[in-house]
């Protein structure tokens, strides 16, 4: 540590230092060490470029705050005096003396020099739900390629599997089936479905992917999705669609309106009868299909891998494992949808239900399970059910017992008031447990926190609004891209609030639940979002990268999935 | 100080202070009071306990007959979301309640035969019996048959304070009056 | 310049407070006399400057909620009951001084009220503001570490911690020892010089009476009060809260009714700096589509005018609100501009000759849905 | 294998019984059990733990002191020594400020806690140790058509990130080994739900204390349970001598039902006789399907 050096400490978030003497005496001669306000300011900037000319100053440390959202900002000084500050991030809770004089110990000098390269004009979208989807279509609409790689059979994700969605109470088949469609025949996007990417490699313009490609065991190109095949299968087996609420065949179409409308043969529960390949007309069906590898290049990728629902029986004292009047909510959903295995009727043991108890943060905000955080949706989705259930049983009675109501978006809060108006009963306190009573109800012991006293109410049907959780492979796709994840699993940001749709590798942007639980109106806006990010690179046809933005080959498989739809916690 | 402090500070030393400073997060959702088997029926409010300590309404908490009737069966305590520990938290206050004359004389009772013999419960002519016939010791090898051990047992109480806590009478060999 | 690191880095003359500009003060011209650039310029007048652009983002944010609108709170007679966006100026200070000072005092007991102004059908706004629980969680941290034995105490009604890292950072603020008291407090009142908050506690369901010196109420977001004009200059209703609407909630939630504008952040409804920079960008990027393609794609269900018909009497041409009409004085009718008609069908109906009738989508259509919802 | 059989206060001055069915249960699978000379009251986690936590961790941090000066690992029949033991050893292990301030406090009577020994309950060494296949193979009379309503008691299993011993919401360690003696371990309502008596609720309410009992017992006898199963003394004195003082003292209907500690059931499958192991010296009388075997 013999050389000249600058050491500015930025008040952002310190309030200043008074220690600028202290560490002006470890340094070198002719070292300064200067207190300044709003370094990010141009003006700031324009003093510090003369300091390190009028100073000769060999190296410039800048102690600040947010240190990883800064580091472009300081450009100009780079291009005028051929190195960049290096910045150090400083807490409020860190010795400042200490802490700018280790870093100085280990500086490495920062060249201002980027690689301009050539940014390959298409995109890579990892998922395909409605985030996925809504991003291809953003993308491809602006005339770029998109290549849309999603491990299901089919597009759409965990939407189609709605009824409808809050607070508007739109039909969510209606507002999700024109959006796949339009994903499924855009010109723009290749769709892969039954697919894993497995490698990537490269950097911000050009990654190179490589895609796994399951067999389907059915020429999609060439199946009609008539469904003579699924009429002809005798191996039946539970849907994953419907929650196990309904059965499907060895041979099937996940839903209706699947995109790709396209058979799949699930070879787990398959009796190789070959009555499917007998009945097609269109000799559609491929016993010997063998899984491919699909590689390809692209300029930006985009995560939108979504979200998984919590494992109820985690928390075993709901009884979710026990009783089968003791549901999660995606399962009413499957229940309420007119698309669903029972056309919408909703029957609990051939009754309709009269008495139904919501039980709130199940699986959210609970540090007992490992997850603190709040799931944005429950509360609301909660509320809609509520109504949905009304529409079909009139006389129901209704109980959500919470401990904060969370309808803090758009025409939420009228919402939630409309469905007081209609009599449904929110409790303030969450559920303790479920058990079953003498009559064969389920009884909810919870404490009417309002009343200080804790009650027993009677429910012939128990929901458990069921919190989001990060997809269980994640963390494999993380190391795979080389991406952080976050204390709560899900994919972490470049900066939460500043950087929200960026990542800490330059070119791989991500939206929607990938990075934390929201619902779809949130999570559409930011996909679009996403998408600019990604596309604007791209638009340029340039784009600058330094030698920390490539993205290393980690060299595991991260191949999880079959290709089946698997909801790993129905 | 704080009531809240004070409790964290009580128990901290023996049971950490992570352990006790998870008090101060109660977000008030009644899952302890819920499923709380003395709640269904005797008036204890667990939840009303914990809010009650942390807006440092310190004479209410301490003086209620209510603190005493946790079995100390830790439902709320494996459940809490926020990991609050209940159970040693209302152990914790019942510490310094204790501290502060609320001991119930039938409590001190229990202790003191503790001081007196080495157990809370200790043995009688019955029992003696009873275990000759099932071919056991007629005496346990417990205080009951080691005298010095009782004395261990008697050394130790002094030094804790435990006799002054339970205002023990060496003299009589039982509580003051 | 109204804060040191404002961009552009410029200052700006305030007319109203100027001695030039005030009437019979005449001609102070001492900023001028020192500037060294000679950058100041008096002579300066407004000026129209005409743009041609491919689409419109509407990004105009919020305004804060009066306080005073909530007259039980006291917040207009006493001089320690501040406003959350006053407290942060408060706070900025202290930054650098290491104080909380009110009134040349440091506060010992100060109290949060949340939802003023949101979740309030009494003063209009039925919604609720989305960014006060977590900036009162900040304050209220702050608070407890600039004063370490002051009495932090944050009346809610529930708390609305929902983004990421937000439970936690409530959770921080209870480890603070911030106070957390479900109750939203019906009044303040002053009492021998010291503040008191009335609140029940509901969860002990007790009223209760705690005394302050500093009342912080965590005022919401109201819509820009020009948002009316604004809307009715690009064609962009409000919804019921009065904040823009867009065109739907998931398939359009930066569209709006008019083609081409696009609305992003606070002035679409209340919203934290992570959403809005999200929406921001998703804004952008259906602003880049058409700019990509160089083209747009118009909906095909548009009025169209019988020519044989139209007597030229302008009705439609008051009725339409997106401008589409104009008379064509060569041949004496109206007609339609079928790229900013929005197929309302507002002309059609009103048209007394019954000439302009919609592409597509006929009266008999319109018809058989009546006759099928009376039925 | 050797345990220190730490005894507690009503295994042996009010149950003798249980001591003695473990004794010979343990001997019968080939385990030595050595005593813990001058072990003390444990004492009770939710009672002394209540009163001075200090001197709570003190006379726990001496009986383990005691027992590890036989040079083997704790055994015992209660939960609520377990508790305190357990707790104790944990706290200890983990807190080497809490051995300083202890053995201190022991030093005068030459004893020192060393955290060189495990604290185990009885059934976790049936289950963990011996083996539900070796248990099979010592059962010559399989109590088939016994129902059983175990009661896990509270402190066997939490706080459950101290004690280890897996779920607390739906433990089976005690069910199977209820199920291996050919008896039937049934569900019943509240089954994890405390007996009343701890945490000092029956020294100081007692009446409060036994509704918990009460509604053991009617839950039990709901679904036809032909006896209550416990792996605590004290649940054992709670829920028998409660039954007497809920029908005497409170005046409460109630059908009786017997209460069995598990080294007896299990003792009852390996062939002794109710007298060896002391059952006919409860209050509630054994039933005549169970004493029939």
């Amino acid at each position: 540590m013999d050389k000249k050096t600058g050491v500015y400490i930025c008040h952002c978030g310190l309030g200043g230092s008074t220690e600028t003497e202290e560490i002006l005496k470890k340094l070198p001669k002719g070292s300064i060490v200067k207190d300044s306000q709003y370094l990010c300011d141009i003006t700031e900037q324009e003093l510090l470029i003369k300091d390190i000319n009028e100073k000769d100053l060999e190296q410039v440390v800048v102690a600040c705050f947010a240190s990883d959202v800064h580091r472009s900002i300081f450009k100009k000084v780079g291009d005028e005096v051929g190195f960049l500050p290096n910045l150090i991030k400083i807490e409020e809770s860190d010795d400042v003396v200490e802490k700018i004089i280790a870093a100085l110990d280990d500086l490495k000098p920062i060249k201002p020099e980027e690689t301009e390269v050539d940014v390959n004009p298409s995109v890579l979208v990892i998922g395909a739900g409605i985030v996925g989807e809504q991003a291809s279509l953003d993308i491809g609409d602006a005339g770029y390629k998109v290549y849309l790689v999603e491990r299901r059979p089919n597009i759409g994700g965990h939407m189609a599997q709605l009824d409808k969605t809050f607070p508007t109470l739109d039909c969510a088949s209606c507002i999700g089936t024109p959006k796949m469609v339009a994903t499924g025949q855009h010109p723009n996007i290749e769709l892969l479905t039954c697919s894993e990417v497995i490698e990537v490699s490269g950097h911000a313009g050009e990654f190179k992917v490589k895609v796994l490609r399951h067999p389907r065991y059915v020429d999609e190109n060439e199946c009609t999705g008539c469904g003579i095949c699924v009429d002809n299968c005798p191996a039946v087996v539970a849907s994953e669609f419907n929650l196990g609420v309904g059965p499907r065949k060895a041979i099937y179409i996940p839903f209706a309106q699947a995109i790709p409308l396209a058979a799949i043969r699930d070879p787990e529960h398959c009796l190789s009868c070959r009555m499917c390949e007998y009945v097609c007309d269109k000799k559609a069906i491929r016993f010997d299909q063998e899984e491919e590898i699909i590689e390809f290049e692209v300029g930006s990728i985009l995560v939108t891998t979504g979200f998984e629902l919590f494992n109820c029986d985690l928390r075993p004292e709901l009884g979710y494992d026990k009783y089968d009047r003791v549901i999660n909510a995606l399962e009413l959903e499957r229940l309420c949808a007119p698309t669903g295995p029972t056309a919408g009727e909703i029957l609990i043991h051939g009754k309709p239900p009269k008495n139904i108890v919501f039980v709130q943060c199940v699986g959210s905000r609970d540090k007992n399970v490992g997850n603190e955080y709040c799931s944005r949706v429950c509360c609301m989705y909660a509320t809609k059910q509520c109504n949905l259930v009304r529409e079909k049983v009139p006389d129901a009675k209704f109980t959500i017992c919470y401990t904060d109501i969370r309808a803090f978006g758009k025409g939420h809060e009228e919402f939630y008031n409309r469905m007081q108006d209609e009599g449904v009963i929110y409790l303030r306190g969450i559920v303790s447990e479920v058990y079953r009573g003498e009559n064969g109800m389920m009884k909810v012991r919870v404490e009417n926190t309002l009343m200080v006293e804790p009650v027993e109410l009677e429910a012939d049907l128990v929901v458990l609004s069921a919190g989001l959780v990060a997809p269980a492979d994640t963390p494999q796709l993380a190391n795979m891209l080389n991406l952080d994840v976050g204390d709560d699993k899900f994919l972490a940001e470049a900066h939460v609030n500043i950087r929200p749709m960026e990542t800490r590798v330059k070119g791989i942007y991500m939206a929607g639940c990938a990075q934390g639980p929201k619902d779809i109106s949130d999570s559409v806006a930011q996909t679009s979002g996403a998408a600019a990010k990604a596309t604007i690179p791209i638009s340029f046809g340039k784009v600058k990268i330094g030698p920390e933005d490539e993205v290393k080959v980690v060299k595991e498989t991260t191949a999880t999935a079959a290709p089946i739809e698997k909801e790993v916690t129905g | 100080m704080e009531f809240v402090d004070e409790i964290i500070e009580t128990g901290g030393p023996i049971l950490g202070s992570e352990h006790m400073e998870t008090l101060r997060v109660c977000m008030q959702c009644g899952k302890c009071t819920g499923g709380c088997p003395s709640g269904r029926l005797t008036a204890i409010r667990t939840r009303k306990m914990i809010l009650s300590a942390l807006l440092n309404m310190r004479d209410e908490v301490l003086s209620s007959d209510e603190l005493w009737l946790c079995t100390t069966c830790y439902t709320c305590y494996e459940r809490c979301p926020r990991n609050v520990k209940v159970t040693d938290i209302t152990r914790t206050i019942r510490n310094i309640a204790g501290r502060e004359g609320y001991l119930a004389k039938s409590h001190r009772m229990a202790a003191s035969y503790v001081i007196k013999t080495g157990h809370g419960v200790p043995i009688n002519d019955a029992v003696k019996e009873s275990r000759k016939k099932l071919g056991l010791s007629e005496i346990p090898p417990t205080t009951h048959a080691y005298k010095d051990a009782l004395k261990g047992i008697q050394t130790l109480a002094k030094k804790t304070k435990f006799d002054e806590l339970i205002d023990f009478d060496w003299e009589t060999m039982n509580l003051k009056e | 310049m109204p804060y040191p690191f404002a961009v552009p880095r410029t200052y700006t003359i305030n007319p109203e407070l100027c001695l030039r500009f005030q009437e019979g003060e005449g001609d102070c011209s001492k900023c001028k006399d020192a500037c060294p650039e000679g950058a100041v310029d008096f002579e300066q007048t407004e000026e129209e400057q005409e743009l041609k652009i491919g689409a419109i983002v509407v990004a105009t944010g919020y305004d804060e909620f009066d306080a005073s609108l909530k007259p039980e709170l006291r917040y207009d007679l006493y001089d320690n009951v501040i406003t959350g966006v006053e407290f942060e100026k408060k706070l900025l200070e202290a930054e650098k001084t290491g104080k909380i000072e009110i009134n040349g005092k440091e506060p010992k007991d100060v109290i949060f009220i949340q939802c003023v102004g949101s979740r309030d059908k009494n003063v209009g706004n039925e919604y609720c503001s989305r960014v006060c629980c977590m900036y009162t969680a900040k304050q209220a941290t702050m608070v407890k570490d600039l004063i370490p034995d002051s009495n932090v105490t944050v009346c809610y009604i529930d708390v609305r911690a929902y983004g990421r890292g937000y439970e936690q950072f409530y959770e921080n603020a209870q480890k603070k020892g911030v106070r957390y008291w479900r109750g939203n407090p019906a009044e303040v009142y002053k009492d021998d010089g010291k503040l008191v908050v009335r609140a029940e506690n509901t969860l002990l369901g007790d009223p209760k009476e705690i005394s302050a010196d500093l009342v912080v109420l965590a005022t919401g977001m109201t819509s820009k009060s020009d948002a009316r004009e604004l809307g009715n200059l690009l064609k962009v209703p409000q919804s019921g809260d009065r904040f823009f609407l867009e065109a739907h909630p998931k398939l359009g939630p930066v569209n709006t009714a008019s083609d081409g504008v696009y609305i992003a952040g606070t002035c679409q409804g209340p919203k934290d700096i992570a959403d809005t920079l999200a929406q921001a960008s998703g804004a952008v990027m259906k602003a880049l589509i058409p700019l990509c393609q160089g083209k747009v794609f118009i909906e095909p269900i548009t009025s169209v005018v019988d020519e044989e018909i139209c007597s030229g009497c302008h009705m439609c041409e008051k009725i339409c609100v997106y401008d589409a009409p104009t008379f064509d004085e060569e041949k004496g009718v109206m007609t339609i501009n079928s790229i900013v008609c929005k197929g309302c069908g507002s002309c059609g109906a009103t048209c007394p000759s019954g000439a302009i009738s919609m592409n597509h989508f006929r009266d008999q259509q319109l018809f058989a849905q009546i006759n099928m919802l009376s039925s | 294998m050797k345990y220190a059989y730490f005894l507690g206060c009503i295994t042996p001055n009010r149950y003798p019984g249980i001591e003695a069915s473990t004794r010979k249960v343990f001997d019968a699978f080939g385990i030595e059990c050595v005593e813990v000379p001058g072990a003390s009251c444990c004492p009770a986690p939710g009672v002394f733990g209540s009163f001075d936590l200090k001197t709570w961790l003190a006379i726990g941090g001496r009986n383990i002191a005691i027992a590890e000066e036989q040079n083997c690992d704790i055994m015992l029949t209660c939960n609520g020594c377990y508790g305190t033991l357990q707790e104790a050893n944990h706290l200890l292990q983990e807190n080497p400020h809490l051995v300083e301030m202890i053995n201190e406090i022991l030093a005068e009577e030459g004893h020192q806690y060393k955290g060189e020994i495990q604290v185990k309950h009885c059934v976790e060494i049936l289950h963990n140790e011996v083996g539900l296949d070796t248990i099979k193979e010592h059962i010559t009379k399989p109590l088939d058509g016994i129902k059983v309503a175990v009661h896990y008691g509270c402190h066997f299993l939490k706080p459950s990130e101290v004690r280890g011993q897996g779920s607390s919401e739906r433990p089976r360690m005690v069910d199977e080994l209820v199920n291996v003696t050919g008896a039937e371990s049934v569900d019943y309502k509240d089954k994890i739900v405390c007996c009343g008596a701890g945490g000092g609720v029956r020294t100081r309410e007692l009446e409060k204390s036994l509704l918990f009992t009460l509604d053991k017992v009617n839950n039990a006898n709901a679904v036809g349970a032909d006896c209550l199963l416990d792996i605590c003394a004290f649940c054992h004195l709670q829920m028998d001598v409660g039954q007497t003082e809920l029908t005497g003292k409170f005046g409460k209907e109630l059908d009786n039902i017997p209460v069995l500690f598990y080294t007896q059931l299990l003792g009852l499958a390996m062939g002794f006789t109710p007298d060896e192991l002391g059952i006919n010296m409860h209050q509630i009388p054994m039933s005549d399907k169970i004493l029939k075997i």
